[in-house]
């Protein structure tokens, strides 16, 4: 049985908000629009407005409120209508948020979620279409989710409210209306992922694939191109920015002898970096190739359509970096 | 503590008998016939699958923009929002640039890298649209800083030029807005800030998310002039965004002005508009500031249906040739992509030749297709 | 637009005859007597090495913390800035905790995590020093907020909590405090907004940095009360708190309250405060809050001299205690470093076993010692 | 002849101000204050209060007004105090200064600066001792200029005031009173570096250690330590963290065969991945040994003395990661 991420997300705050009356949502139309994108449809209806609670326009406001909120033990879920605003907020996320536990030692923690949708929709410009998550993740502190499918959605979702710690929950808006098949045990309201594993959505020998958000389906459909050319090619779902598991990502590194990075942000300072960072710290000899790192455009999103396609990772451009790390042997690239 | 906010709380009062020439009359409903019909037009382009994202149209506030706008100078500057097409337009942006940039076309205002949210026009001073809420507010205030910097540290004695910021009443919420009031006042710069409350932040009502919905009311508290005008009545709107722009011109200060207004769509053309009374759009729909100049310029003989017709059809001609003209230009060349991320490149991978980085192949690394 | 902002813009006038009986008299005395000596001793302790990094004193603005905090409930919440010690000591927690967490100890009420600027105590309702301009006030606005969703969602009927937020002149022009009192005012949340204008921002005059120096009136502008008062005066104070503290209780709304008072050393212990007129500081030190009070207490006939001395003796052997206290403490252990970045830290590398992470040294790739 | 930091600061902002009308400088106490380090000292009597404007605390507002200033050819220079207070205007930095240049289509060139002390002061706690560089250099459309001499912060924050581009220009407060010898050369009022070009502050042949600011001090010390040992490091001092110099960092490595990375900033997602990664990207067959990342440790800024110490690179960690550098071959990390 199907359900699409949207569905997902909505019916996992549905059952955390039923099952906490602490659990609160708020941000910009949560309530009586049923959310911009309608992932809080018809929570209004069922919890009322003290519980969805719609704000003004005012995120750095807004935000600090629900920290504040959480202090106390609220556990508010605040709604980013999109990330790009988050930077309105961002003093909150990091000073007031990430780093309260610590700096009072361990008197406060701080239990929100900020959720919404991050990174390249489609036609909405340079603002609206910037990648945080390697922002967020380079923050003690922060925990920084990115869901790919409806099981990732539910159960990370449900894990994020739960957990004592902010979480920064990065969703994506062109996955909202995507189905994914959905077992029962991932429907049952019990149903919860661990923060900091990653998912090895394919299995494959000759190289590692990482991706996280949409990418995890791009790279999926890389692999089985991959697969007709005769390379195997194993898909690591992140799940997980931070913690970042970097033990499934060594093993698969240790078994593969390469690695491809896949991330809709900017190249500089990115997820990928990390992971190549990580790979030579702790797998160094079992790497055969030059990590290859796709990422967006270093440039800021242009509006045009072709353009756009061009600034952000198609399924070809990994299709075509596996190609040259499996061709490509470490005597090679030395001599490049 | 000299100055006085009971004094400037009064909303000013306003004679608008014999506010404008025929030719003034003329050229104000045409600039609003323009903004309609050029959002009409995105609408239909938009459904048809030729511009794309988040597209905001403007119909239903047109007297805001042409009220002011038309009183500006070239060199006087426009900032807008997301909801920004008929700003350019009235600053004088041709609808061929606008609707190419719309389309994601080459010979759009942008070249095709803004788009809907982000219209910018050096030439016509269109700061740009500003797609996050509140942004626009303090890059408007430095552009009236620059003019007055201009004409007291450059010794530009003729540089009078002031600044038109537009937003609406969600943004009034915003710190930002809070923020550059405060300067702009302490400052004396030449600025006018312009809310155009349509009642609505998408489906948030302004009344549930304010706690004083009289916006005007913030000028006096701010240290400026605040004035409540009938953003329906493009003449009303003339009359308070003249002396407003005069108080700028002369170095006098900032003026807040809330005009009341409505969209006569949905927030985006994606926005389903299903929480706004009909009985509220209905009493608007039938102040639409379109119907009603032109009653005006008819009752008091300023202008004659077959003169209103004639407008009526030139910009209809104007539109389609803008939507056939963006249609036919060719989408922007592969190397745009790398083009303007910065005005000096050097060090990004530009060639020792000095050719453009877009060459090299080693500019991007980690990018996708290139 | 029911809501009458000239109504409230009247501060409100007080009587301070016979406010306050001998008990309380002697309670709030010794309070303010505990922030200056304790502040005093600060200032030794920075030039003697003790303390490092930025240090804030309070001296001067003693009446307001007093004033204030001594009327709240330990299940009441203060939140403050970077200049936190004395609402920390006001709120009760004690004079060796604040004092090592300065000194650095792991016996300081963050273990020597947080510093001046970040005094915590979850007991005592100590929501934080917020260091940023402005930060404090959402999270406390946050807290008030929880006080109404626990009365209204969790049904705990006897949640009558109400939260201070305190903040200086300086921070009155940044956007959330205009943010905040919105969404205060509009959701009617139990805070009190208390403004320490101490005419200052560091070496930015008040009057230099907004339009309207008179800060309280901003309360009317958003739809709450706003009140100004003496803030050497703790009687004044008192009441304008009892006032505002009782509003909050009964669930009728936050108040704006501005303080006029002055602080008697630099912005820091590294300021060298050479802008401010010595006339003006001559005036505020002649209305010294604590002279004041005690002038108040000994022709009213609250306290004796020998009283009064013995509270200020106290006072000293507590703080002495307080130093030797902080000085004897320990260093926090090597493995404080890595504690307390997550509640749960499950995932960063804490052992199969389930002991700390702090104990693995694969926990933070990069880092520096460990 | 020597100079501190500071007057290096000092004297290249007073020059660009007396070179060009259009140059002012606006922040929280640059006038009547004269700076809150003093960097600004002597410049609002010189030229004026309407060229050092001290600002409300109002870091969105005043940040905007600037870059809104900068869109009509004026080139302002925004002191914050220290930039983890640009948290509170990072919008402004990120949305209306960096991609206004390419959403204009190169019609609205913002040359501005954002100047201030980054990163780790002393005592200063969670909240005021954050490093921004990974951030701000991720982002298309920024330069990021990172001065450690007196001769860098004199050249470069020249080369930063005239570049056409929004410049972010991270100081640090512990460098401020430092003395370095300044040529003649670099004392001309024409003085100028070029933005993007590291400096190879000490030649050497064993390990590369790449740094930045402050941490160019410790490497050099590091460096000595290291030569009474027999190794003999090569000491690149970044300057431009965006563009990053890789033909310079990748020749050091491909020369000595070992890279040590120093930063002070928080690990994941740093300054050290990124130029760990361009190496693998460019130069993986040189590499001898896996990349030593050193990086601030990756919690929030303790306030305790002897915790902070422990929190921020130490020469004695770079010396330990150089050897272990110099000390293990690819084989013996196969094997770990
Ligand atoms: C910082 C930020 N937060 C949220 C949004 C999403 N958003 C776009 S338009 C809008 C409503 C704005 O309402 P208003 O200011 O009244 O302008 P109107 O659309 O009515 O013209 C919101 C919340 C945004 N663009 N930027
Ligand atoms: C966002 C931010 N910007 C700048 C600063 C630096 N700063 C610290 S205190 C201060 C002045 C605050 O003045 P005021 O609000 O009047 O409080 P006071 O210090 O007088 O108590 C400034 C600008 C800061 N801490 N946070
Ligand atoms: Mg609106
Ligand atoms: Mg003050």
């Amino acid at each position: 049985k199907e359900m699409t991420v949207r569905d997902a997300l909505n019916s996992a705050l549905d059952e955390e908000m039923s099952a906490d009356p602490k659990v609160f949502l708020m941000g910009e139309e949560v309530g009586e629009y049923q959310g911009a994108y309608k992932i809080s449809k018809g929570l209004l209806e069922k919890y009322g407005p003290d519980r969805v609670l719609d704000t003004p326009i005012t995120e750095a406001g807004f935000t600090g409120i629900g920290v504040g909120a959480a202090y106390y033990g609220l556990r508010p879920v605040v709604e980013f209508m999109t990330f790009n605003f988050s930077m309105q907020a961002i003093d909150h996320i990091i000073n007031s948020a990430a780093k309260s536990n610590y700096m009072s030692a361990g008197q406060i923690n701080v239990p929100i979620v900020f959720r919404g949708p991050n990174g390249a929709a489609a036609g909405v410009g340079a603002q609206h279409s910037q990648c945080y998550a390697a922002w967020y993740a380079s923050v003690p502190g922060l925990k920084v989710l990115t869901p790919y499918s409806s099981e990732d959605a539910r159960g990370l979702l449900k894990a994020a409210i739960r957990d004592p710690d902010p979480v920064v929950f990065l969703e994506n808006e062109l996955l909202y209306g995507e189905s994914f098949p959905v077992s029962d045990e991932a429907r049952d309201s019990s149903f919860c992922l661990p923060i900091g594993k990653a998912k090895i959505e394919r299995e494959g020998k000759d190289v590692t694939i990482t991706a996280f958000s949409k990418m995890v389906g791009y790279s999926l459909k890389a692999a089985e191109i991959l697969a007709t050319e005769g390379i195997s090619a194993e898909v690591i779902n992140l799940r997980s920015i931070r913690p970042l598991d970097r033990s499934t990502i060594n093993a698969s590194v240790r078994k593969t002898n390469r690695l491809v990075t896949v991330e809709e942000g900017f190249p500089q300072h990115g997820v990928g970096a990390e992971i190549c960072t990580s790979v030579v710290e702790e797998s160094f000899g079992y790497l055969d190739a030059p990590v290859e790192r796709i990422a967006g455009a270093d440039v800021p999103m242009p509006y045009a359509a072709n353009l756009e396609r061009l600034a952000v990772p198609q399924v070809e451009d990994i299709v075509r970096a596996a190609k040259r790390a499996c061709y490509r042997s470490v005597a090679l690239a030395a001599a490049a | 503590m000299s100055f006085s906010a009971t004094k400037l709380a009064q909303p000013l009062t306003l004679n608008t008998t014999a506010l404008i020439t025929k030719q003034e009359g003329l050229e104000v409903y045409e600039d609003m016939v323009l903004g309609r019909t050029f959002e009409d037009m995105c609408a239909q382009m938009y459904y048809r699958g030729k511009m794309f994202g988040f597209v905001h149209l403007y119909n239903g506030q047109e007297a805001v923009s042409t009220g002011f706008i038309k009183l500006l100078k070239k060199e006087d500057s426009v900032a807008s929002t997301y909801r920004d097409h008929v700003h350019a337009l009235s600053k004088g942006v041709s609808a061929r640039a606008v609707m190419s940039e719309l389309f994601g076309k080459k010979t759009g205002c942008c070249r095709g890298q803004g788009g809907s949210m982000h219209m910018f026009s050096k030439e016509h001073n269109v700061l740009g649209g500003f797609a996050f809420i509140g942004e626009g507010i303090p890059v408007a205030t430095g552009a009236a800083f620059t003019s007055k910097y201009r004409r007291e540290v450059l010794k530009e004695a003729d540089c009078d030029h002031v600044t038109v910021a537009f937003f609406g009443d969600g943004t009034c919420n915003n710190g930002q807005f809070f923020e550059c009031l405060n300067m702009a006042a302490l400052w004396k710069l030449p600025i006018i800030f312009v809310v155009e409350n349509n009642l609505w932040a998408i489906g948030m009502s302004h009344l549930r998310a304010t706690s004083d919905p009289e916006i005007w009311k913030k000028g006096p508290a701010f240290g400026m002039p605040g004035v409540h005008v009938d953003g329906m009545d493009v003449l009303k709107v003339r009359e308070v965004a003249k002396e407003a722009i005069g108080r700028a011109r002369r170095g006098e200060g900032p003026t807040l002005v809330e005009c009341e207004t409505y969209r006569f769509r949905g927030h985006s053309l994606a926005d389903p508009d299903e929480l706004r009374d009909p009985a509220e759009k209905a009493h608007y729909a039938a102040r639409d500031p379109i119907t009603a100049l032109k009653k005006y310029l008819l009752e008091n003989n300023l202008a004659s249906e077959p003169e209103l017709k004639a407008i009526d059809k030139r910009i209809d001609e104007l539109i389609e040739d803008a939507v056939e003209f963006a249609d036919e230009s060719p989408f922007p060349a592969r190397s745009q992509l790398l083009e303007n991320v910065f005005a000096d490149p050097k060090g990004f991978g530009i060639g020792p030749d000095g050719r453009y980085r877009c060459e090299d192949p080693k500019f991007t690394e980690g990018t996708a297709h290139v």
